[in-house]
């Protein structure tokens, strides 16, 4: 153990501010980018699941079409 | 023939598992690693004689410093494998890389500048290792950019890989002719930082930062990749089949 | 049919593009006029001391040359791309390295040449080193090249998409940074009436192997542009 | 995803027309097989050779237009043609007479920018006359062009085919050629 204190730990031989700072804004960094690495999983798994759920309502509305008899004959692409 | 070796792991799906698989063990070894590395830089490593305590930032210096170019590296070999061998997932590892890189990037010039004010007097200085160190941010931040700049994440991943080759072409062209100029400018005027001389005390919880640093890196290019991997395959029947398992299990 | 030579291939490309230049002026005029507007600003901005302009002078030229070169890139590819003939050329029997190199000298005919020749009236207007012209037209020369090189591989990978004025300086002009150390120094160098062939050297082998390596990327990445 | 599971073979002699609804990936599919874009999975041979492979053999047998005409405004019509021509290897001596195949003649001088989009869609057909290709890709070659000139071409694509070439396109209109001279590729929309 290199400090006698806590305060001593926390001043770091006068140099506290430089060395606190370097870890608390590498600190941040990281866990900003562990935090944005995981919701952009999640959010690409949701928009995954979301056109699904969009497919599959368009396709069950085009079966219901089907099964109707056609009398619109007209058809425009 | 490498390709052959390659070939389970060119299939998504099995790369999409068995990145899963090493990412919790990547995390439990970083978590490890930094706890006891990072605990013995600050409590029990000797203060450098001319530096202080200033010296306690080195532990987080040099290793992101050293992972911002060894990631640069790396997505560049992904790139090159991607671009030789049409290897689709070696596109999406350089593109899970490249904020992972920035972020040590970024790392590496704070507490750069948080070192240089105590010893230099002044945040920023035209040190070689400080300027390189933020063109290749500029490298990162363009290889981000254009991988923004594309939807299609296939055309995306193309484009930046070739982005990232070139820039490594030139990151060793870039360090030579900024260090040069360094040199030229500065002269002995400032009084360089230098190559403090290590000692075995704190040579080791050096090694154990670097170490843990790594697996955190794996652990974050796993998870990124796995994204990666299920935005590019979102049309392949085993991602609709995993998500809406997924999505299952969240609504029971 | 008859299979093109490179060297006609080469020489209908080049001559195609500086015919369209031609009769489209302004694109070669606006970058140089553009140019000479960024030196005179730096006087103006910091003084007209003769000693503090001389010092400065070879880093605003260079500077200002790589912005002028960045502002004319555009046209390199982006016309050809939005009218469907760079398609054409990439369909074309003619190998694309060849295609490619022969659109990037016809660039740098267009504004690497005219900005070397324009470069010394600046100086002057800078109060160069009288010592510093030589060591500025060489670098210029050697130089301006790169520029255009490696610019190209920018815009082609930024051609297909909708705002990519931006993002090219942003990919660019780290590549840049390299000639513009060594050809700075080079004129400096030259200022103190010292040999500056080592610094020329270096640009000399940025430039060779820029042309060897450039067009490769270029297109690679102009593929991936009109996928 | 556009398709999967497409596996279509084309010899000399056949028109192919490609159709399907808005946005069922004809001109992606026409892309693909003039090696302009990558398929995601898959290959496109040429005489059984890989297209990638062989690129420059395969150019010299393959004519593609696009929706783009690739006419430079900054040119003349004589000037664009001649550059198409002789940037694929072809005479560009008789660019004159070849303008006046696609009803451009006294049109020579003019300035692209001057012209119309069906003029400037006819300039960059006019290759096709002048074309030794075997392989025709084109997308919507009837845009913009009046019905003597559909005429025309269709002449012109049952001529290329009686010559050993193979010609694909797209196209809304209805095709006059008698049926068993052209196959059909229908993509259906899908949903996803």
């Amino acid at each position: 153990m290199q400090f006698d204190s806590f305060s001593a730990f926390i001043a770091m031989g006068g140099y506290g501010f430089y060395v606190w700072l370097s870890y608390g804004v590498s600190l941040m960094a990281l866990a900003l980018l562990v935090f944005s690495s995981l919701t952009n999983h999640k959010k690409i798994k949701q928009q995954i699941a979301q056109r699904q759920k969009r497919e599959t309502k368009l396709r069950q509305a085009a079966e219901l079409q089907n099964a109707q008899p056609r009398a619109d004959i007209s058809h425009k692409t | 023939m490498m390709w052959k070796w390659l070939h389970p792991y060119a299939n998504p799906e099995i790369s999409y598992h068995f990145a899963g698989k090493i990412l919790p063990w990547c995390a439990r070894l970083a978590f490890v690693f930094l706890a006891i590395g990072l605990t013995w830089a600050l409590l029990f490593a000797p203060a450098d004689y001319q530096q202080g305590d200033t010296f306690r930032i080195f532990y987080l210096h040099v290793p992101a410093a050293m992972l911002s170019m060894g990631i640069y590296l790396g997505m560049a070999i992904a790139a090159l494998s991607s671009l030789v061998w049409q290897l689709r997932l070696a596109d999406a590892t350089a593109a899970a890389m490249a904020p992972i890189g920035a972020t040590f990037t970024f790392i590496a010039l704070i507490t750069g500048a948080a070192w240089g004010k105590p010893m230099w007097g002044t945040w920023w200085i035209w040190d070689a290792r400080l300027t390189s160190e933020l063109i290749l941010l500029f490298l990162y931040l363009g290889v981000i950019a254009l991988h923004n700049a594309f939807e299609d994440k296939n055309l995306a991943g193309k484009a930046a890989g070739i982005l990232a080759l070139v820039g490594v072409i030139n990151l060793p062209i870039i360090k030579y002719s900024v260090e040069w100029w360094n040199t030229l400018h500065q002269g002995a005027t400032v009084s360089k930082l230098g190559q403090p001389s290590m000692t075995a005390d704190m040579f080791w919880p050096f090694v154990v930062c670097f170490i843990g640093f790594a697996f955190f890196v794996t652990a974050l290019i796993c998870l990124r990749f796995r994204s990666e991997i299920l935005n590019r395959n979102s049309m392949r029947p085993w991602v609709r089949e995993l998500v809406a398992t997924e999505e299952k299990v969240h609504a029971v | 049919m008859t299979q093109l030579s490179y060297r006609a291939a080469f020489g209908l490309i080049v001559k195609r593009d500086l015919m369209i230049a031609f009769r489209h002026r302004d694109d070669i005029i606006n970058p140089l006029l553009f140019f000479v507007i960024v030196v005179t600003l730096f006087p103006l901005g910091i003084g007209p001391e003769s000693t503090t302009l001389a010092r400065i002078a070879p880093g605003i030229i260079w500077v200002a040359a790589l912005l002028a070169t960045l502002l004319s890139l555009d046209r390199l590819f982006k016309s050809d791309h939005a009218d469907g003939s760079l398609e054409q050329m990439l369909l074309s029997p003619q190998p694309i390295f060849i295609l490619v190199l022969a659109k990037i000298v016809a660039h740098w005919l267009l504004t690497g040449l005219p900005l070397i020749l324009i470069a010394p009236l600046l100086a002057v207007l800078l109060h160069l080193n009288e010592h510093s012209y030589g060591a500025l037209m060489l670098t210029l020369l050697l130089g301006t090249p790169v520029l255009s090189l490696l610019g190209a591989i920018g815009v082609a990978l930024t051609v297909g998409i909708k705002k990519g004025g931006v993002l090219l300086s942003l990919l660019v002009l780290p590549l840049y940074i390299p000639v513009l150390i060594f050809a700075t120094s080079a004129i400096d160098t030259a200022a103190m009436n010292l040999p500056y062939n080592g610094q020329l050297a270096i640009i000399a082998a940025i430039f060779f192997a820029s042309l060897t390596l450039a067009p490769f990327a270029v297109s690679a990445a102009l593929k991936v542009s009109t996928n | 995803m556009l398709f999967e599971a497409l596996n279509i073979e084309i010899f000399a002699g056949d028109i192919v027309q490609v159709e399907g609804p808005n946005g069922a990936g004809k001109t992606s599919l026409l892309r693909i097989l003039s090696g302009l874009s990558q398929p995601y999975d898959g290959k496109v041979y040429f005489q059984d050779n890989s297209i990638n492979q062989h690129r420059e053999a395969f150019h010299q047998d393959l004519l593609y237009l696009g929706h783009l005409p690739g006419v430079k405004d900054e040119m003349t019509a004589q000037e664009n043609l001649e550059f198409n021509l002789a940037l694929h290897g072809l005479n560009s001596d008789t660019a004159e007479q070849t303008l006046a195949e696609v009803n451009l003649l006294g049109f020579e001088d003019a300035l692209a920018a001057h012209l119309s989009a069906g003029q400037h869609r006819r300039i960059s057909l006019a290759r096709l006359w002048q074309s030794q290709a075997k392989v025709w890709i084109l997308d919507e070659p009837f845009t913009a062009i009046d019905k003597l000139g559909v005429e025309k071409l269709t002449q012109l694509f049952l001529q290329h085919t009686d010559n050993g070439g193979c010609v694909i396109l797209t196209t809304h209109q209805d095709l006059s050629l008698p049926a068993e001279r052209v196959k059909k590729i229908t993509l259906a929309y899908r949903f996803y």
